[in-house]
């Protein structure tokens, strides 16, 4: 499947190109985390701790007007007090509204987006690339429909659509059990991975369309390739120059594409988690979403989970553009439906 | 209700059949009072609670419909239908250009501003009107829009005592029928004068679903009133209702606006829903639907004309950029400042903060039907496993009281005896082991940005219980919309078994929170207890001692007199 | 075939995804559980009533009855009647629109300037500091969550230093511009005090994402044997870059741009949340939580059909710019 | 050579519709026909070479893929055996796909970049039901031992060959099923002349070996003088002449043919300064071909009778041309003849797609 | 016909010494041409031959400084004729000529046009695919108007071409950096290469042209600024016999009438017959051997200039058999050329002093006939062969790196030709 030459010119771009050195490393350290999150994350995610509540992340003091109310003789009083809160190596990166470390959360937050972005785009590709094959292959009145349809999809913006479809359908959670904690490794955290099946479904429904392009027009392409005409002069079914050469040819900008994908889904994600279509809680949207009412009083709730999603998508799209120069599939940057 | 004892024998009689029944849920109550040792609660509670444990039967027979809202509430808070948490005050936070008293009943009365510098007011609220429709809705966002153009017959001053407003004389001619006269001299912003018959006409418009071309959603705030007609010959109005209904003003006073018969017949819906046309203080200005509402200055008002000549109302959905549009001096006063900028408010030179307890009580109900939530033993559970003080504290900063039972105190039927259930995670966990619902996982929905910290709540709930180590728990976000729609589809079956959700009860009456939330055919019940049922028939047959904290006039006399009647 | 037949073949073209569009959104209620009725009649409705409301709806028609009936209605202009809001679907829908087109042009006229420029610059001093830079604004760019970047300006620009105000829109175009007629520049001020974070926020992701594609297209373009045929004929390097790399760059530019809308019309939808802006996309999220059917289904055809007509518009200037398209 | 022919095409047409979308029906377009090959006949005896000669956009290589069935023919008949290939069913058109093979022109896009060359060589064989994967790879290595690479180079990748070796590669695989009858598609016009020499003496030794009957498209005229027995010229969809290659190239008939031997340059010194009478004008396209003789508007000796009808020519095995200057009776010699100049125009109008490769349009857009 | 007389009088316009171009690539450095050297002449035609890898059309890049990265000259001279420039930069001139190489790049690259001019392989790649063909032909004439009017003025040639200009222009095609006057002579210039119906076809976009049609407006835009020497790298090889006849006697009509010096580069001797009146062979980036046409193709000295005659099919005589060299094209990676004659592996006749790279020897026939072969200066000699598979006992037969052909290893020639 992989050609030498192929692996040529990735080491070459490898060798080159700095950025590809960053972004895979930050790949990795994302899947890691991610993978190994409750043997690394300090607390239990979901734990509270309300009296450790707004603890800011290291390095930081925070001066906090804290006003309560008591309410005395049938009347309300407001009391102010100022106080200050400092960091501890505790919560390295501070505690939220709830007192819950935001360190765990961010680790946890991890493994629901690269979830969600892996699902979701092998989703859309499994849609999206055999529509986009037979589209390409076949030409004629079936290209014809089959890319009005998708036509039809890509004038409904993907986020629009995801709120719709989220909003409207019942919020499916899928719960694989943690390997870890069912092995004992780890046995004060969350006994399950909890997936959005719901998300995971729309988003690969919103996001076929681009693989189904980009699979109609490399498959447009082999097709005219003179091994596909050889290989049909030999009497090969559709299935099999499909299956053989079609296929096996278009694997690269649709892997490069699908890249890309998981990049723009774990942003698509992030969103309908912010604008709450969630079905958990463990997600950088959904944190961001909490800390957006912290603004003023704890900037870190929010801040913490973007600067993770901005890493991860960062890395994640530098390891694109290393496939995409190597590879050169000509994609240029149409794909992609960052949210 | 100390003291005073009365044998089991008048109290099956006063309860009717429904009170066998209820004696073994009783029983059942009984168990966890055991289980729970009897001394959970906070102010003074404790002793009572613990004889409710042990006897029902030594418990005094309720005689007045207080008393039988004030034993209802005893036996709720047994029975734990809910996770009581708290009574949630309005915080407003309010820039000093105005002067202004927030007040109980989270409306916002622009009449009562008074601008200190310029002549104008501007309100942010968390959301906008559904529609202008004063009949046409049902939430306090699209109220405190509508309500500053419309009035009511009735209505409250800021300590909750009702008020004559475009009645200025009401009472009870019988046991069906109270009468309104209807006020002189109010014109319509069309010019047009109020009569009787536009009074008739908005009621039996809200109340009949032939009339005025709508299906009122209000009509159920109006339970018990059947129609309306006009006095003949005077000025005033008859207003019927099924039964005895002893809460009828106070129902006014919270509900009803007035239209024009006329301008209302004569539009369309969706005319109606962006103009309004009512005798208020204040007439439309402008109508950007979902953006904003301008008015001004209504100067043939039958009072005297407002002191600000202009108000517009907007709407912020994040509470951060509502406190951020008040510091930056963009708007005057706003709602629900969330109580971690409680201090930015209160600090800034400019601005202030204008907290004050709401009507509405904050709680987690746990349909009664569903599994784990069938059992009393885990429900009580569910209670003891929170840490309601620290939530206040540490969520809420203190803007909140701690509840313990379905009404709120100063409530009428609020039972003074009943405090809320300590935070002891260790009876909670045996009561969970009791229940026979050891490991249950159960998920919390929650609305987000509906009341204050509302998912914070949430979490800090699902949280506490989480860490019950035979229960586990956890929270989903809901649209308030559509959790909503779910809980008063009417069938208790279609939405979730385990909700945060939040009642405000402008009657102050305690059977306008039991009512639809914990009697068995409740339009948002999550609860069906035959006692309960019996105990709230019992009291909504008699005409209590006041709808409303010092109810002054007719109501409490004419009640004496229907109480009477009803016993028979 | 002649620009004329292109444009009309295109505008076909665009009516039948258009139709399309209808016909998915129209379908969206079928695979959607429950029954419009629950959310328009009365929690205590009695089945009667809920038969009543149905009838009225249309709802017991045959499915084909309900989807002509609604074709039609588009036709006249009428999307239904929304029940939350007792407004004519069309005039809630059409209401919001200017405030989202008003944010996307905005956006779109800031990615623009900024965009082709710094992809240009990035293309031609090569490894140079000026590239570093554009590229790594570019890659911060499309990899940062809009909703996050706003939250952020918002929080730096808005809260920290009070440069501009926090939210809502403040005043529409139109109104600006007219009072500008008038010699009042107020209202444009305000005007622009109001979109610009908005307008920044959702121009990044797309100015980014422009930037990119300008640089890799130049820098392909200048590698075309047409630019080094140009320099053999003695064309001054500037003539070649910006006469001819620059046009044959942005021809493909304007068609990813032209697919990328969707993106950024999903950009809006978080950026009206965000900045409390007024615009379609908010009332998509409400239609959505509040199950208002008509209003939803006329948003998303309104946003639907804004795409297609853009990509009209897009497709009718590549063809200008690029005759061959036409063939 | 008098027996049967191995391959007799009879009236061969493939055209190509454009414009065939549903929204040109909407618009009440009529599909635009390409005639990429506008009845074409000839016969290939068994072992002979026909060449098929024809400048760019004359449709031969989409004759050599339509006789085989790659694409679907608009028109005629093409017998293999005196079997019509058109009607066959799948087990016999599977059978006659192990008979008749195809060697394409580019040797970077006839092999799969993805597969090893002795996948591809074994491909056939495995799509031909040889399961066996041992067996498949030591013919593979054979048969790339027969064109001239090395055994050891079985495990390769196509990138890692030069264009002479890769197209020594698409032979082998043409030759995995051992066929009788083999379409060589320009397989020479992407080498170096060198390795061009190389190839041709290659495929003569392989023709005599395994008795092979070739139909070799080409443009180059001399390879085809020095690789074929026979020659059909093509021009726009049609042959203009056919017969013997010697004769054909001493002895031209139609003035197209002429004109083609007139124009290649010979790399000899006495080539020198040469100057060719060039034809005037490009290929019309197509789309939309000349009337009558579609060389007229090109032709030196057109006159008005070319306008009017096609001119014909027999299938035999001597030499045919289709022109009626060949006919000494035919009304041709009364018409009056045409001046170039207009043609030239004419020839320029459509000229917008005769430029591309052999290759014609695609079915639809 | 004895042209070789005629040509040995003309004068020199341009001599090319020890040219050499690299290419810094990944896989290491590419000499795509190494030390070659030749000369042009006042109105003659010279040409170069070779096969896809040999450097003939880098050679003719380099000659207009066009060789892109990774690619550069590394060294050798480029004696241009031309008594203004050798008067202005007297340091780099020698006599009436000057080295181009010496120049300032901007005087360098105002030579395009005037001086220099060059005709593309493929017409349909070298037209911007969306200007009019007459705009781009008159935009040739308007710059090469203005820097007359203003010689020394680089600017001059953009002057009423702003900063704003480029966006809009880029967006909207505008006319307004050629004025109508450059027009009409695009037009003029297509009539005279022969293209009818000139003002209409000067109005259409290139695609709308037919490759042969194209090509002649290419050779009406290389001939807008009157240059003196016409480099035509493949002018022929995208287009058919027949249009390849009437581009070919375009070309020649053209050179008799201005008595330009044309440079032709081609794979195609029958094209190099047909025109050229002197010849190079180039091989692996060197000029292997070069003469007058006699010279090459009666006598040819090199084994390869032989072998390459002998791999061509005749048109008039069927031969029974071709001749071809044996190998493939070799790479051009410095690291993979050895010190020898590169040509050694394939040749017939390699002998042991073949495995040292061989200088230019002077060959028989006329006095320019040289050849970088020893069998130029001593006959072959059957003792001192190296055996027939000296070259493949290192290494793997025909493995890849060592043939040029394989796609990766081609980046020099690829990049500008493709045949």
């Amino acid at each position: 499947m992989v050609s030498p030459r192929t692996i040529r010119n990735l080491k070459r771009e490898w060798r080159n190109n700095w950025l590809a050195k960053i972004g895979v490393a930050l790949v990795v350290a994302i899947l890691l985390v991610a993978v190994f999150a409750p043997l690394l994350a300090p607390y239990n995610p979901r734990s509270q701790s309300l009296e450790d509540s707004r603890l800011p992340p290291m390095g930081f003091t925070e001066t906090e007007n804290s006003t309560s109310s008591q309410f005395v003789n049938g009347s309300v009083q407001v009391v102010s007090e100022r106080t200050t809160v400092n960091a501890t190596w505790d919560h390295p990166l501070g505690t939220n509204q709830l007192g819950q470390d935001m360190l765990s959360r961010v680790i946890y937050g991890a493994r629901t987006s690269l979830l969600v972005g892996a699902l979701g785009t092998l989703l859309a590709m499994l849609i999206g690339v055999p529509i986009g094959l037979v589209a390409g292959y076949y030409r004629g009145r079936v290209d014809d429909a089959l890319m009005r349809f998708a036509d039809v999809m890509l004038a409904f913006p993907s986020l629009v659509l995801a709120v719709a479809l989220v909003g409207l359908w019942q919020q499916a959670v899928w719960r694989i059990p943690d390997p870890f904690v069912a092995a004992g490794l780890a046995p004060s955290m969350p006994p399950d991975i909890v997936l959005p099946g719901t998300v995971i479904v729309v988003v690969g429904l919103v996001t076929w369309v681009w693989f189904a392009r980009v699979a109609r027009g490399e498959a447009l392409s082999v097709r005219e390739e003179e091994y596909v005409k050889a290989a049909r002069s030999l009497g090969a079914s559709d299935a099999f120059v499909i299956r053989k050469h079609v296929l096996p040819n278009s694997v690269t900008p649709i892997l490069v594409l699908g890249t890309i994908q998981v990049a723009a889904i774990i942003l698509l994600e992030s969103a309908l988690s912010y604008l709450g279509f969630s079905g958990t809680s463990l997600s950088w949207g959904f944190d961001i979403n909490q800390g957006r009412d912290y603004l003023a009083t704890a900037w870190w709730i929010a801040t913490v989970p973007g600067l993770a999603i901005v890493l991860a998508v960062i890395g994640i799209n530098l390891v694109g553009d290393w496939l995409r120069d190597a590879l050169d599939p000509g994609l240029g940057g149409e794909g992609g439906s960052g949210a | 209700m100390t003291g005073e004892s009365v044998d089991r024998r008048s109290f099956l009689k006063l309860a009717g059949g429904a009170a066998a029944t209820a004696a073994l849920a009783g029983c059942t109550g009984d168990d966890g009072g055991n289980g729970s040792g009897g001394d959970g609660n906070g102010t003074g509670g404790g002793g009572n609670q613990s004889t409710g444990g042990d006897q029902g039967t030594e418990l005094p027979e309720p005689e007045t419909r207080e008393e039988y809202l004030q034993r209802a509430n005893l036996l709720l808070h047994d029975q734990a239908p809910w996770i009581f948490l708290n009574r949630q005050y309005s915080v407003y936070g309010k820039s000093n250009r105005i002067e202004w008293e927030a007040r109980r009943d989270e409306r916002i009365d622009a009449y009562e501003i008074v601008p200190q510098e310029g002549t104008g007011v501007r309100i942010t609220q968390s959301q906008m009107d559904s529609g202008l429709d004063p009949h046409d809705h049902r939430e306090t966002t699209t109220d405190n829009i509508v309500l500053q153009s419309y009035e009511g017959l009735l209505g409250r001053d800021a300590d909750g005592n009702i008020v004559e407003v475009l009645a200025d004389g009401y009472e009870r001619v019988e046991d069906g029928t109270v009468r309104f006269t209807i006020r002189q001299g109010v014109t319509f912003h069309s010019g047009e004068e109020l009569t009787p018959a536009d009074v008739a006409f908005s009621i039996n418009r809200i109340v009949d679903d032939e009339v005025g071309g709508l299906v009122s959603p209000q009509s159920d705030q109006l339970s018990g009133v059947t129609g309306a007609e006009v006095v003949d010959g005077e000025r005033a109005v008859d207003v019927s209702s099924d039964g005895i209904n002893p809460i009828v003003f106070s129902l006014f006073a919270s509900y009803c606006d007035i239209v024009q018969q006329s301008w209302i017949e004569e539009n369309e819906g969706p005319f109606i829903n962006s103009n309004m046309n009512g005798t208020g203080p204040f007439q439309l200005d402008s109508y950007e639907q979902d953006v904003s509402v301008s008015y001004t200055r209504y100067e043939d008002y039958w009072r005297e004309p407002a002191p600000a000549e202009t108000l517009e109302i907007t709407a912020a959905g994040e509470s951060s950029t509502r406190v951020n549009q008040l510091l930056g001096g963009e708007t005057d006063i706003i709602v629900n400042v969330p109580p971690q900028d409680a201090g930015r408010v209160q600090e800034n030179g400019n601005t202030e903060l204008s907290p004050v307890p709401s009507t509405r009580v904050i709680y987690n109900a746990m349909v009664y039907n569903a599994e784990p939530f069938d059992s009393v033993e885990f429900r009580q559970a569910m209670n003891y496993a929170i840490d309601l003080p620290s939530i206040i504290e540490n969520i809420l900063a203190g803007f909140a009281d701690p509840t313990g039972q379905p009404t709120l105190e100063g409530f009428v039927g609020y039972n003074s005896d009943v405090g809320p259930y300590e935070s002891d995670p260790e009876r909670a966990q045996q009561l969970v082991e009791d229940s026979g619902y050891a490991g249950a996982e159960i998920t919390l929905h929650t609305p987000v940005g509906r009341y204050l910290g509302d998912l914070e709540i949430a979490q800090a709930v699902a949280g506490q219980i989480d860490e019950l180590p035979n229960v586990s728990a956890s929270v989903r976000q809901r649209e308030f919309g559509t959790l909503a729609e779910e809980l008063l589809d009417g069938d208790i079956s279609t939405g979730p078994s385990f909700y945060l959700i939040g009642w405000g009860n402008a009657t102050f009456d305690a059977s306008q929170t039991i009512i639809p939330l914990l009697t068995t055919d409740g339009a948002l019940t999550s609860y069906s207890n035959e006692e309960v049922d019996g105990l709230i028939d019992q009291a909504q047959s008699m005409a209590g001692e006041g709808a409303g904290s010092g109810d002054e006039s007719g109501g409490t006399t004419e009640g004496g007199n229907s109480s009477g009647n009803s016993s028979n | 075939m002649s620009y004329g037949r292109f444009l009309l073949k295109r505008v076909l073209q665009g009516i039948l995804v258009v139709w399309g569009v209808i016909t998915v959104v129209f379908l969206l209620r079928f695979i959607t559980p429950g029954s419009p009725v629950d959310f328009v009649a009365p929690q205590d409705a009695s089945q009667e009533l809920r038969q009543r409301i149905a009838a009225e709806l249309g709802l017991n028609e045959p499915l084909y009855v309900q989807y002509v009936d609604y074709l039609v209605g588009l036709l006249n202009g009428d999307m239904g009647y929304s029940y939350i809001f007792g407004q004519e679907a069309s005039a809630i829908v059409f209401g919001k629109l200017p405030a989202t087109v008003e944010l996307a042009v905005a956006a779109t006229v800031v990615a623009v300037v900024l965009s082709i420029p710094l992809g240009v610059v990035s293309a031609t001093r090569r490894h140079q500091p000026a590239d570093y830079g554009a590229t790594t604004f570019s890659l911060l760019g499309i990899s940062t969550p809009n909703f996050w970047l706003g939250i952020m300006l918002l929080l730096v620009l808005a809260v920290q230093i009070d440069l501009f105000p926090v939210g809502r829109r403040g005043i529409a175009f139109s109104t600006a511009f007219w009072m500008l007629f008038e010699g009042n520049v107020s209202g444009m001020q305000t005007w622009l005090a109001h979109i610009t974070l908005p307008a920044l926020t959702l121009g990044t992701y797309f100015t980014a994402l422009i930037t990119r594609l300008t640089r890799s297209g130049m820098l392909d373009e200048l590698g075309k044997s047409y630019v080094q045929a140009a320099r053999a004929k003695g064309i001054p390097e500037t003539l070649v870059r910006y006469r001819h790399a620059l046009r044959n760059t942005l021809i493909p530019v304007i068609t990813v741009v032209g697919l990328q809308l969707g993106t950024l019309i999903g950009g809006a939808v978080i950026t009206e949340q965000v900045f409390n802006w007024p615009g379609l996309g908010q009332q998509v999220i409400s239609a959505v939580n509040n199950r208002d059917w008509p209003v939803l289904q006329g948003s998303l055809i309104v946003i639907g059909t804004g795409f297609v007509l853009v990509n009209i518009v897009v497709d009718s200037l590549y063809a200008y710019l690029d005759p061959r398209v036409i063939e | 050579m008098t027996d049967d022919p191995l391959v007799r095409v009879e009236s061969l047409q493939k055209y190509y519709y454009e414009q065939d979308t549903f929204v040109d029906r909407l618009l009440g377009r009529e599909p635009q026909s390409v005639k990429a090959v506008d009845g074409v006949s000839f016969d290939i005896a068994p072992g002979e070479t026909l060449g098929l000669v024809g400048e760019s956009g004359c449709g031969k290589s989409t004759t050599g893929e339509t006789l085989l069935a790659l694409r679907e023919a608009t028109g005629g008949h093409v017998y293999f055996e005196g079997e019509d290939v058109f009607a066959m069913g799948d087990d016999d058109r599977q059978r006659f796909r192990r008979r008749a093979q195809v060697v394409f022109q580019d040797p970077y896009s006839s092999l799969d970049p993805r597969m090893t060359v002795g996948d591809i060589v074994a491909e056939p064989l495995q799509i031909h039901g040889q399961s066996d994967r041992e067996g498949r790879r030591e013919r593979a290595k054979e048969l790339l031992e027969r064109v001239g690479l090395s055994a050891s180079q079985v495990d390769r990748y196509p990138s890692e060959f030069s264009g002479g070796q890769r197209q020594r590669v698409g032979i082998a695989r043409a030759l995995a099923l051992e066929p009788e009858f083999v379409v060589l598609d320009e397989p020479v016009s992407a080498l170096d002349v060198s390795v061009q020499a190389q190839v041709l003496n290659l495929l003569e030794d392989l023709q005599e070996e395994f008795g092979l009957t070739y139909l070799f498209i080409a443009h180059d005229l001399s390879v085809v003088r020095h690789i074929c027995d026979r020659v059909a010229v093509m021009y726009l969809g049609e042959i203009v002449e056919i017969g013997e290659t010697d004769d054909i190239f001493e002895d031209p008939q139609h003035p197209y043919t002429q004109a083609l031997l007139e124009s290649v340059p010979r790399a000899a010194t006495s080539e020198h300064g040469r100057r060719v009478d060039a034809l005037a004008g490009d290929v019309p396209s197509p789309r939309n071909p000349p009337a009558g003789c579609h060389f007229h508007t090109r032709c030196p000796y057109a006159r008005e009778a070319c306008r009017e009808e096609p001119p014909a020519y027999d299938v035999g095995r001597n030499h045919e041309a289709a022109c009626f200057r060949l006919d000494e009776s035919h009304a041709y010699w009364e018409s009056t003849p045409i001046a170039q100049n207009a043609a030239d125009s004419e020839g320029a109008d459509g000229v917008g797609e005769s430029t591309g490769p052999d290759e014609s349009p695609s079915e639809a857009d | 016909m004895s042209h070789s007389n005629g040509v040995a009088s003309r004068q020199d316009v341009l001599r090319v010494r020890d040219l050499s171009t690299r290419f810094f690539t990944d896989e290491g450095q590419v000499n795509a041409v190494e030390s070659v050297s030749f000369d042009v002449r006042d109105g003659e035609i010279l040409g170069i031959v070779g096969e896809s890898g040999s450097g003939k059309s880098v050679t003719a890049l380099s000659l207009i400084d066009l060789v892109e990265s990774p690619g550069r000259v590394t060294s050798g001279q480029l004696w241009y004729r031309n008594a203004d420039l050798a008067e202005e930069f007297s340091d780099a001139a020698d006599g009436e000529f000057v080295d181009l190489r010496a120049l300032p790049t901007r005087v360098r690259r105002a030579l395009r046009g005037p001086s220099f001019s060059m005709v593309f392989q493929d017409p349909m790649s070298s037209f911007n695919p969306s200007i009019p063909v007459g705009e781009q032909i008159a935009e040739a004439v308007e710059v090469q108007r203005r820097a007359r009017a203003n010689p020394r003025s680089t600017r001059s040639r953009t002057q009423g071409y702003g900063l704003g200009r480029y966006l809009l222009d880029s967006v909207v095609p505008t006319l307004d950096y050629t004025d109508d006057e450059s027009h009409e002579r695009a037009v003029e210039l297509l009539e005279q290469v022969g293209i009818p119906d000139p003002e209409q076809r000067a109005r259409e976009y290139p695609h709308q042209f037919s490759g042969g049609m194209l090509q002649r407006a290419m050779i009406a835009q290389a001939l807008a600024g009157e240059p003196d020497v016409l480099i035509a790298d493949e002018p022929t090889t995208a287009l058919d016999v027949t249009i390849q006849a009437q581009i070919l006697n375009l070309l020649r009509d053209i050179q008799e009438e201005r008595d330009m010096s044309v440079l032709m580069i081609t794979h195609d001797l029958g094209v190099i017959a047909r025109m050229c009146d002197r010849v190079c062979v180039m091989y692996a980036g060197e000029v292997v051997e070069r003469g007058t046409l006699e010279d090459v193709f009666d006598r040819p000295t090199h084994p390869y200039t032989e072998g390459l005659l002998g791999s061509i099919p005749d048109l008039d005589d069927p031969a029974p058999r071709l001749q071809p060299i044996e190998g493939n094209v070799p790479s051009l990676l410095d690291s993979e050329m050895g010190d020898r004659c590169y040509f050694a592996d394939r040749c017939p006749k390699a002998m042991t002093e073949c495995l040292q790279h061989p200088p230019e020897y002077e060959a028989e026939g006329s006095a320019e006939h040289r050849a970088r072969c020893v069998l130029a200066d001593h006959p072959y000699d059957e003792r001192e062969a190296l055996p027939p598979d000296y070259f493949e006992a290192g290494r793997p037969a025909e493995t890849g790196p060592v043939d040029g052909g394989t796609d990766d290893d081609r980046p020099a020639e690829e990049a500008q030709q493709n045949d």
